[in-house]
Order: C-alpha cells, then structure tokens, then sequence
C-alpha cells in the first residue's frame, strides 16, 4: 500500500499539532479543521490547509462527523487521525471514514467495540487469560451473598455499583461488620446515581497505581510493547504526572505485564497503537482496567526512553507497512516524566482559567520536550478540555530527569491565565515522589500538606518590580478590586466521562 | 517617586528615583542597592548584591519573581486612604459570584425561593468541569442575573441571596 | 571529594545558558559575568547571580582573567566553567584558578600544554602511536628534495608552510611537474604571511571528512569514549551542520578510532571531556588533526545519541567522582544532527547580521532539542561570534532526524536580523547531504547550485499580507532605501583564529 | 484602499476593503478569496481556499510567508511616481559604504590617495568576521569619513572614491 499524501487530523489542541508535526516529518500535507472558536488555534496556524466545522459546542464540530468528513473530502485528504478524546474512540466514525473513502489511522472498528463496553471487554480478556480484580463480575442479591464472598476474597473489599463510574455508590469495606449497612448505603446511592440499585464485589486494592502497557500492532500480524507508564498521579480522576519506566515495576513483571497486553490486544484482532490500563498493588499483583483504543496523551513517555515515534508508526501501520522491528530490537534507555500543564488555578481549587496568554517563554534545552497547543496572543477557550501543553523530561536516570525538570519549570512562564505549573515544583520536591512512592492517593494527600512559603527577599523584589512598573507606565494608580467577599463554597465534579482525557 | 506597595497582607513604603540607568531604591525606610534592565516589555531583570532576579508584570497586579507569584496592590500616597475604607462589606444582601468564566448550564432555583447554606444555586461549566455555586447563607433568592446558556465572566453575579 | 556548591560559568551565549542549566539541574547555584553590552543577555537573566567584568571587548571582559576571578571571589563560587572559546583551552587560566582556589571545570593545565602547540602534540601523538597524514613534519630544503619525498608518498600532495595555518602558504600538487614553481611560491607566500618561509610536504587528502571522537576521562584512571561526530559540513573553517554518528563511519572504524583516542588522552594525563580531531579519506583511513582540550560546540548530538549528558559528567569529574559507567555500558541510538544558527545574511555573502530580534517562535517537539542564547528583544552585539543557537533534531534513523529538522525549520522564526536557517532547508533538500555523501568541500560546491524558486501563490499572498499590514497600522506610506548603488566588491577574512569555534 | 506593492521585481495592483472580520481583495485585477486574522502583533493567518499560510511582517518591508522572505516595497499611487524618478544614479563619485555593521579595525589608504578598482580602502569587523571594503574603481580617495575604532551601521558611507 502506497504512504499518503495528505492526512487529517480532527482533533485540536497539542494533540493536533503534534499529528502535524509527525505528518510533517514524513512529507505528508496536514489538513486541520477548526470550530469557530478555534480560528486563530496554532493548529491551524501550522497546517497546510484548514477549514471550518462548526461553532464551539464540540458537539456541533470536533464530534461532528458529517461535518468533519465533508472537510476531508474539500481537502482531498486519503487518511483521517482522530488524536485522542472527541471521536478517536467511536466506532461508527471509523466506520463512516471507511465508507467515505478515507483511512482510519486507529484500530478496526470491530476491536474498538470488543474494548468498549465493559462486559464484552471483560468477556473478551478472561478468555485471553487477563488478570481481573478478584470479584464477582454480577450483582448481589443480599448483604449475606456479599458477607461470604468477601470473607472468601479476604478484607478490605470494595462494593461496586454495576452501571457505576466516577466513585459513585462504592464503598471501601474493612471488616465484615461493616458489610450490611454498606450494601443498603451502595445500593440506594447507586439507585439514585444510575436509576439501576445493582451492586458488585471485588477485592480492595491498597494503595493502587496506575500503570498501562503500550502495544503496537501492524496489519501483518505483529504486535509488540514498549514498556509500561506509571500514571498514579491524578487529581479528580485526571492524570497529572506520568513517568516511563514506573519505578514499581521490574523488568520480570514488564515482561510478564507486557506479554499479557499483547495477548489482549490479539484476541481482538487489534492493530495500531493502543493501551491497556492496570491498577497494580504493592505485590506486584496487576489487573486489568480497560483498554484505550487510540492514541494517549502520555504517549511521549513512550517515545523518549524507546526512541520511536509512535505517530509516526501508527501513519506507516495504517498505510499497511509492517513493523520495522520486532519485540527483541526495542530496548529501553534512560527514565522520562510527563508533566500536563492544565489551564486552571491551583490556588482557587484548581478551578479552570481560560483566558488570553498575554506572554509566554517555553522552557528548551538538553532532555526536555514540549509538546504545546498555545502561543503569545492565543486566548484559551472555555469550550474545551484545560490541556494546554506537555512538558516532558528524559535523562539518563529518574533523579536527573526530575533535575531537568526542575529548571525547566523555572523557566517556563504562562502569562495571563493561571496554570498549574506551582503544583509540579512542589511534587518534585516531594520525598514520596522522589522515592518513588506516589500512588493514585498521592494528590489529594499531598494537597493537605504545607507549601514552603517563598523566600523573604523575593518578596521585596517583587515590592520593588511593582514600583518600577508603576513607574515606567507612567505611573498611573491602578488597584485590585478587593471590596467584596468571595462568593459561596462550590463543589467541582467531572462532566462526560466520554471525553476525559486518560 | 512613592508608594505603597500591599503585598502578603503588608504595607510597603516604597521611594524610586530614577537615576540615568539606575534606580536609587527605599524600601520601609532603609536603602536598596540595585541594577535593573527592562528586557522586554514587562520583564524587568534585578541585580541586587549580585543576586539575578527576572521580575513579570502578569495581569490583575501579579508580580512574580522567579517562580514565586504575589498579588499585589499599589497605589500612592493619596488615593491610598479612600480604598481603605471600602473593604470588608459582609452585612446586608449576599451576591452569589461565578469562580471563574464560563457558562451557565443549570440553575437550581427560582427567585423568590428560600434556600439553604451550602444549596445549589447555579451550575457553571467551564473546560468540561462543572462547578455549582452555592449558598453562603440561609435566606431567600432575591434575584437570579443569568440564564441557562449564558457566558458569565469570572467575579460576574450570578445572583443575590437576601 | 564534595560536590559543588555554586559554579561561576566563564563564558556567554547559548553555551553559558548550557551549562547553568547543567548546574540547575544538578541542584548547584549558577554564576554569571557579563560584558557590558551583555547586562540584559539571556545568561545573565536565567543565573542565580550575576556580575559585570568589564566593557564589550574580549579582552577587557571575558579574556580577563583577573576580573573573571574577582567575580568568582565575590560570588563564593568552589568552581569554574570556561564552556568553549575564550579562556577554555588557556593553561595560565586553569592555573590561576587553581591558585585562587577554584576547582577548573576541565583538564589539567600539563593536558592542555602538551595539546596546545602543534610540535609537543605531534610528538605525545606519534609516540601514542597515534596515526598522522604522511609526510615530512621538517623543511624541506630544495624542490628536488620535495619532489623525491612527493614520488614516495604518491600523488596528489600538499605542500603546507610550518609556520602555517588558515590555507596560507598551501598548495595542492597532482603530479610532479607542477612540484618546482608551487615549491617556490608557497615559500614566498608562506615568508610574507609569517616571516617563515620553512614548508613541508604532506599526503594530500582527497575530499577529506572532518570527523572527531568524544573521550571523556575520570580522575581515577578510567577514559572512555563516547563515538564520533562527523562536522564536515563547514564555512570558512567554520562548522555550519554536524551528525552523530557519521555515515561514514563502520563500528569497526569508530571501534579503531575511539581506542587511539583514549590512547591519546591517556599519553597527556587527559581528564574530564575532550575532542580527538581527525581528516578521514574515502577508503576509512584517518589521521590526527589536533585534539580539543574542552566541551565542543557539537557537544550536544553525542548527548542524544548516548543519552548522557556531558557537561553535567564535566561537573562530576571535576568534582572527583568516577565515571558511573564503562566503555561496554555505553550504546549508541539513534541519529543526530546540528545546526548552528548564525546571524549572518546567506543572501549578502553571509555577512555578520548583528541587532535586535524583533520577535522569536521557536521550534520544539519530538526529537527536537534547541540550545539558545537568545529572545524576543535581545539585541545582539557586533562585538562577539555569531552563532545564536543550535538546534538539534533526533530519531531512530538518520532519515527521520532529517525529517524533523525539515519540520523544526519550518516552524522556527527569527525576527530583525538575517540567520543562516534558509541555508539549512536547502541543506536538507540536497540530494549529497541525503546519501550522506558531503565532505569538507560539499558548502563550497552546495553554494553555487541554483536555489528552488518560491512557489507563485505565496509571493501573491505576500503582497496581500503586504497590504495588510500597511491598511491595520494606518495606511502610512514607507519605501525602502534602494536609490544608492552597492558598494565595491568586498572580501572576507576570518579573524583570529584563537577564539574560532571549533 | 489600493496600493502598488514591488514584489521580486514585479508591480503589482492591490485592492483592499476591508468587510467586518474578512478583507475583499484584488490582485492585479482579479478577485481573490481570503480569510484573515492577526493572531498576534505582526502576524496574520490567511486561510485560501483552504490553504493555511502564517505572514508575518519584519523590519526593512520584509514580508514572511511560511519559510519564503520577501522584500517588498508598498506605496499608494500618489507618491509611487515620484519615487521611481530617483533610483540607479551610478555616474559621479562613488561612495563607499558598510556592507554591515561593525567596528572600523582599520584604514588602509589616506585621503587624496590614487586607488585601483579592488584596492582595499577600509577593513571592518563584526562578530569576528572582518569584511574589507575595496574600491569600484580606479579613482582618487576624496575623503574619507571614519576613524580606526568608530562603530557604523549597515550603509553607512565610509569613503568617496572620485
């Protein structure tokens, strides 16, 4: 099958922008598309050709698939990357690709479905020999049912509603006494949550991580992995820091946890790039999560300690090439960390902050990345997800990519909107974090602890920097309107799952 | 030049004079040495006792120095005295303001209702979060100032509870 | 022995930013110096402090030895790091350091001695039983005698003048008919140029590759070498592009070569890193050229395909901690490949471009590492070299790293003063540079091919973009000054060699 | 608005209105469809027929598209006229002038000298590069307007050889 001439991409953001850069780099034309608030995007700016899908509501452009297919065929494109989030993982927009004339860069719609729901995904990796959280995968009829099966999983469980996400109706359980007064409290919570009271058992994890396997599949039935990502650290179910390799995983049970994940990804007849996610406990016990049918964010993790490009190899996969090596040519060098800037307010609860960049200096230099979607002028949406750029540092060890990380953020500098770039310096400095202990736990214990306060002579500086502002401006009295109380508490919860970024 | 300078919940006198290339520099009263350059627009580089110092002018009176971000507030001596005055309101009528921009996707309540401390008011949604805003206070919806679909501004009220 | 706790970093630019990121991320303060038209460089902004040495000359500021000492005293600083050019390879510097009582971040001044002048190298190498292009290092005394000694050797020969350098006094000689005439003009010229009229003959190198072995050697015995970098692609003697590895180099030639080199560096008491200069022919033969006794510019693409991190290693050994690793725990991966980026103007004869950069987008990404001295506002000075930044493209394969870096220009701007970046889209376009087939002739030949012409649609765009412009900042008519004839014809010399770049 | 635009050597006619957010323009008569934005100061994002291109302006009428440079010269038809009248005066004394900015290292004849075409007159450096200024031709050095050690800037008149 001959490469393609021109590739678009229906995403926007970072994303985007790195599939550009990947079709680039292999001579081929990116086409871009954009909703209305998106004109101006560096998306846009960095493509050859670019049209218009729609207004802001993703509903009515990033996931309009008539829209986006009437766009590629304006352009002439033969091949479509959906990037990750929107519709990189909808089946029916392979589908439509496909019948439109155009390549999905992305697995076969059949192994999207087999991984998208559930119970089929469950089906599916118990017959391929994939490790499951101990449980039942069924409803419970009665606190009885639950009392003997968790005394024969062993203590602490974990009661699950059946149609559940988002922590809704679970209850973390300690000790049978526990067990009665929890299956009502679950169920009736589950009932309300998900209008359906069924509930489920699994054996608790203790101090998880997060840990996923990266495979690769070409249409000529090789599939290799190329090592795990440790992406424990998460805020509100978001990921935040990941690192390659994880620091809780030896080379014995990379091997064993990637030979399963190639397995998963065969009894689907998966191809191209995807990811299954484990939690892992502190015995090197792992189990399976979910498969991601696409692209991750934390894919340059990856690519740094392997020293492929995976956008590159998913185009060449989807062109029909073969893999150009096989699972004993792929060896791991050296230990690399992501770092997802977030447009939002550390110090307001990490409320998001959209906004315009009035000024902006990217850190660069020896081992750092920067996978960004902004520039100075840009004016960050409030119609889509917070993600503005990736920093990602790789060193020959995990202390000296952590080192790399550290100056980079101290020259790196977001003018106008807030970031949560504040929040990185602290956890590089977090003893946890350094000893390479954090687990999904590690963010919203770590927020309780005290901040050091900045240095007493900064401050001064900062009382003589405003002065001379003051002074160079012309001197004109300005004030911060403080006269007024802030208003009430609120509470945040995660809106469509469907497009969180994982 | 003078002024006072608000910054971590303290009052600063602060004296410039600028000199050629140099300020001449007092801060509450002692004397500070030091070499500044604006290297760009809003970005001042500070010598002092040989000590570098990159100095942002951000938005909304943000300083920061290095890595570190203070809110600060200036003004001189004149206009110093009326703003104080002005602060820390918190009798009377209660308005309820967005925590950031957004917009408003529900709202949970009509006017005219009697409401809880701590009870969902109005929902705003933001790069795909949802935040609900709620009471600070028992006591009744005296005004509601968005509808569903709106865009708010952060700060913007969103309504008064009284 | 201690680890550092503050360094003073000797040098400005890109390579001054280097090495206190270096610092930075080891955890150790930085220290800069600055001239006084350097007040507002980058270095002097990104170090934790900062003190001025004198006015815009050299010699009054950054070859001032005692002023770069009075810094050092005043900041507290335990140790010096001279970065390339100035004071690096200037033994009374490394000597006065030691006495003040800072630890020099290099070899010891008897290495830098025994490198230094040609003769002792020459001497130390032979005796090494380093391999040196054939011929007589004596004078010769008569045409006869050239020409008995030219047969010898087969030609084509050079004769070169012994008291020589920068081509003067040079002549290539292809047979021996030409030998009588050239004996007696390279004599003349050679007197006029350095009082010396003293030649010898050498074997001519036909198209010869400029390529250099990386060592790297601890205090406690162990030197090791880290590949080559082939550096062919120069200007004037000046190194534009360089790769690692070379395309043409075997692993059993870079085996060969590495080996003289830590031979080399072990027959002067070499520690810390140095460079192993050598002309290679066609057939896989090399000879010794000198040896630099510091980090190189190019320093950066053994960093990516080793994936350590040399100034840092620097840091370490100076400090006295043993290398923490052997020659078989080194595995080279991947290709690299730099370009310097000069303020220099390739359409006026690549003329110095000195002044202010008006506005600055920078390229980053996958396997793009950009080392730079410089930002939005910064006003280059006339006073010192022209080399700006280095940006430096990585991959699994030579042709992927070319392709990134086709894409990485793409997206890099300079605003305000001319850069040599369209030379290198020309560079990666060219079908010698693809086969990796270009010697030290390939800029001067490259030079005078014809240049692909715009495409027709943007030149229109451009005048669009032109009118634009002129209607948003108020229609005020401007024209350029093109009523004055150029001036006569101009040539270029380089000017002391000592501080070249290299 | 309209404009003549010099372009690579070619005059070319430029209609310009200006329609809300999106420009109506002409080229040399015909009608060409674009959409613009000024992403920042200095930049523009023309979109045509679906063809993305990033223009930005630089010093000296340099126009950038994409990674082509263009020098273009723009003027409004009134002044056009009088400008084409004062270029290519070759005849009478010649001046020498800076190919670059740099620092005059040093002088290599003296005034009223007689010089040959290509005889060194004046030698400057910048950046470690030094660049020697030679005659255009035969002729007699009737001043010479800089000393050893005096900085000039790119153009600037050294010498005039007559």
């Amino acid at each position: 099958m001959k490469m393609f001439q021109k590739i678009l991409v229906a995403n926007r953001g970072e994303i985007a922008v790195r599939v550009i850069r990947a079709c680039h780099e292999l001579g081929i034309a990116a086409v871009a598309v954009f909703s209305e608030v998106d004109r101006a995007a560096l998306h846009v700016q960095r493509a050859d050709e670019a049209y218009p899908i729609g207004p802001a509501p993703a509903a009515e452009s990033y996931l309009n698939i008539e829209r986006i297919l009437d766009a590629a065929k304006k352009s002439g494109a033969d091949a479509i990357h959906p990037g990750y989030g929107f519709l990189s993982e909808n089946p029916n927009f392979a589908r439509a690709c496909a019948k439109a004339g155009f390549k999905f860069i992305g697995p076969p719609p059949s192994a999207m479905e087999a991984m998208g729901s559930k119970t089929r995904a469950r089906q599916n990796m118990e017959q391929a020999g994939v490790p499951f959280v101990p449980g039942t995968a069924k409803g419970l009829r009665s606190a009885e049912e639950a009392e003997q099966l968790a005394t024969k999983l062993g203590f602490p469980v974990m009661l699950k509603a059946a149609a559940g996400g988002g922590g809704k109706g679970m209850r973390l359980i300690d000790k049978a006494a526990e067990l009665p007064s929890a299956f009502e409290a679950a169920r009736s919570e589950a009932s309300r949550a998900f209008g359906d009271d069924e509930v489920y058992l699994e054996k608790a994890i203790v101090n998880p991580r997060h840990i996923e396997m990266q495979v690769l599949a070409d249409q000529h039935g090789n599939t290799v992995y190329l090592g795990e990502r440790d992406c424990s650290i998460q805020r509100r179910h978001q990921k935040v820091v990941e690192e390659a390799p994880s620091p809780a995983v030896s080379p014995e049970m990379r091997r064993r946890m990637g030979e399963i994940a190639v397995r998963a990804a065969q009894a689907v007849g998966y191809t191209n790039a995807g990811t299954i996610e484990f939690l892992a406990d502190e015995d090197g016990n792992f189990y399976f999560l979910e498969m991601n049918t696409r692209l991750q964010v934390e894919h340059p993790v990856t690519e740094l300690i392997t020293g492929l490009d995976l956008v590159q190899l998913q185009i060449r996969i989807a062109a029909g090439q073969p893999l150009p090596f096989r699972q004993e040519d792929i060896h791991l060098r050296g230990h690399a960390i992501e770092c997802r800037v977030y447009a939002e307010d550390p110090e307001n609860n990490y409320f998001p902050s959209p906004g315009q960049i009035t000024s902006l200096t990217e850190p660069s230099g020896p081992g750092i990345r920067l996978d960004s979607g902004i520039y100075p002028g840009w004016n960050v949406p409030v119609d889509y997800d917070p993600l503005l750029a990736k920093l990602i540092g790789y060193a020959a060890s995990r202390e000296q990519a952590v080192g790399r990380l550290r100056r980079a953020l101290d020259e790196y500098y977001v003018g106008g909107i807030k970031t949560n770039l504040p929040l990185f310096r602290h956890v590089f400095e977090d003893a946890d974090f350094l000893a390479g202990k954090a687990n999904t736990g590690f963010l919203s214990r770590f927020a309780s602890r005290p901040q050091p306060a900045p240095p007493r002579r900064e401050e001064e500086i900062a009382v003589i920097g405003a002065g001379i502002f003051q002074a160079l401006t012309g001197g004109a009295t300005s004030s911060k309107n403080s006269d007024e109380p802030h208003s009430g508490p609120s509470a945040w919860k995660q809106s469509a799952r469907e497009e969180a970024l994982s | 030049m003078r002024f006072q300078v608000l910054i971590s919940g303290k009052t600063h006198e602060l004296e410039l004079t600028q000199a050629q290339d140099a300020w001449d520099c007092s801060v509450d009263g002692h004397s500070v040495v030091i070499d500044v350059r604006e290297v760009s627009p809003g970005v001042l580089s500070i010598l002092r006792d040989g000590k570098s110092y990159l100095v942002r002018q951000g938005p909304n009176q943000t300083i920061t120095v290095g890595e570190h971000s203070y809110e600060v507030s200036i003004a001189d001596p004149r206009s110093w005295r009326s703003r104080q005055l002005t602060s820390g309101s918190t009798a009377g009528p209660q308005r309820l303001k967005a925590s950031m921009p957004g917009k408003v996707v529900r709202i949970l309540t009509t006017q005219g209702a009697q409401v809880k401390a701590g009870q969902g008011i109005v929902v705003i949604e933001a790069m795909k979060m949802q935040n609900e805003l709620r009471s600070p206070r028992d006591g009744k919806i005296s005004s509601i100032l968005v509808q569903e679909g709106k865009a708010v501004i952060a700060g913007e009220v969103v309504a008064v509870v009284e």
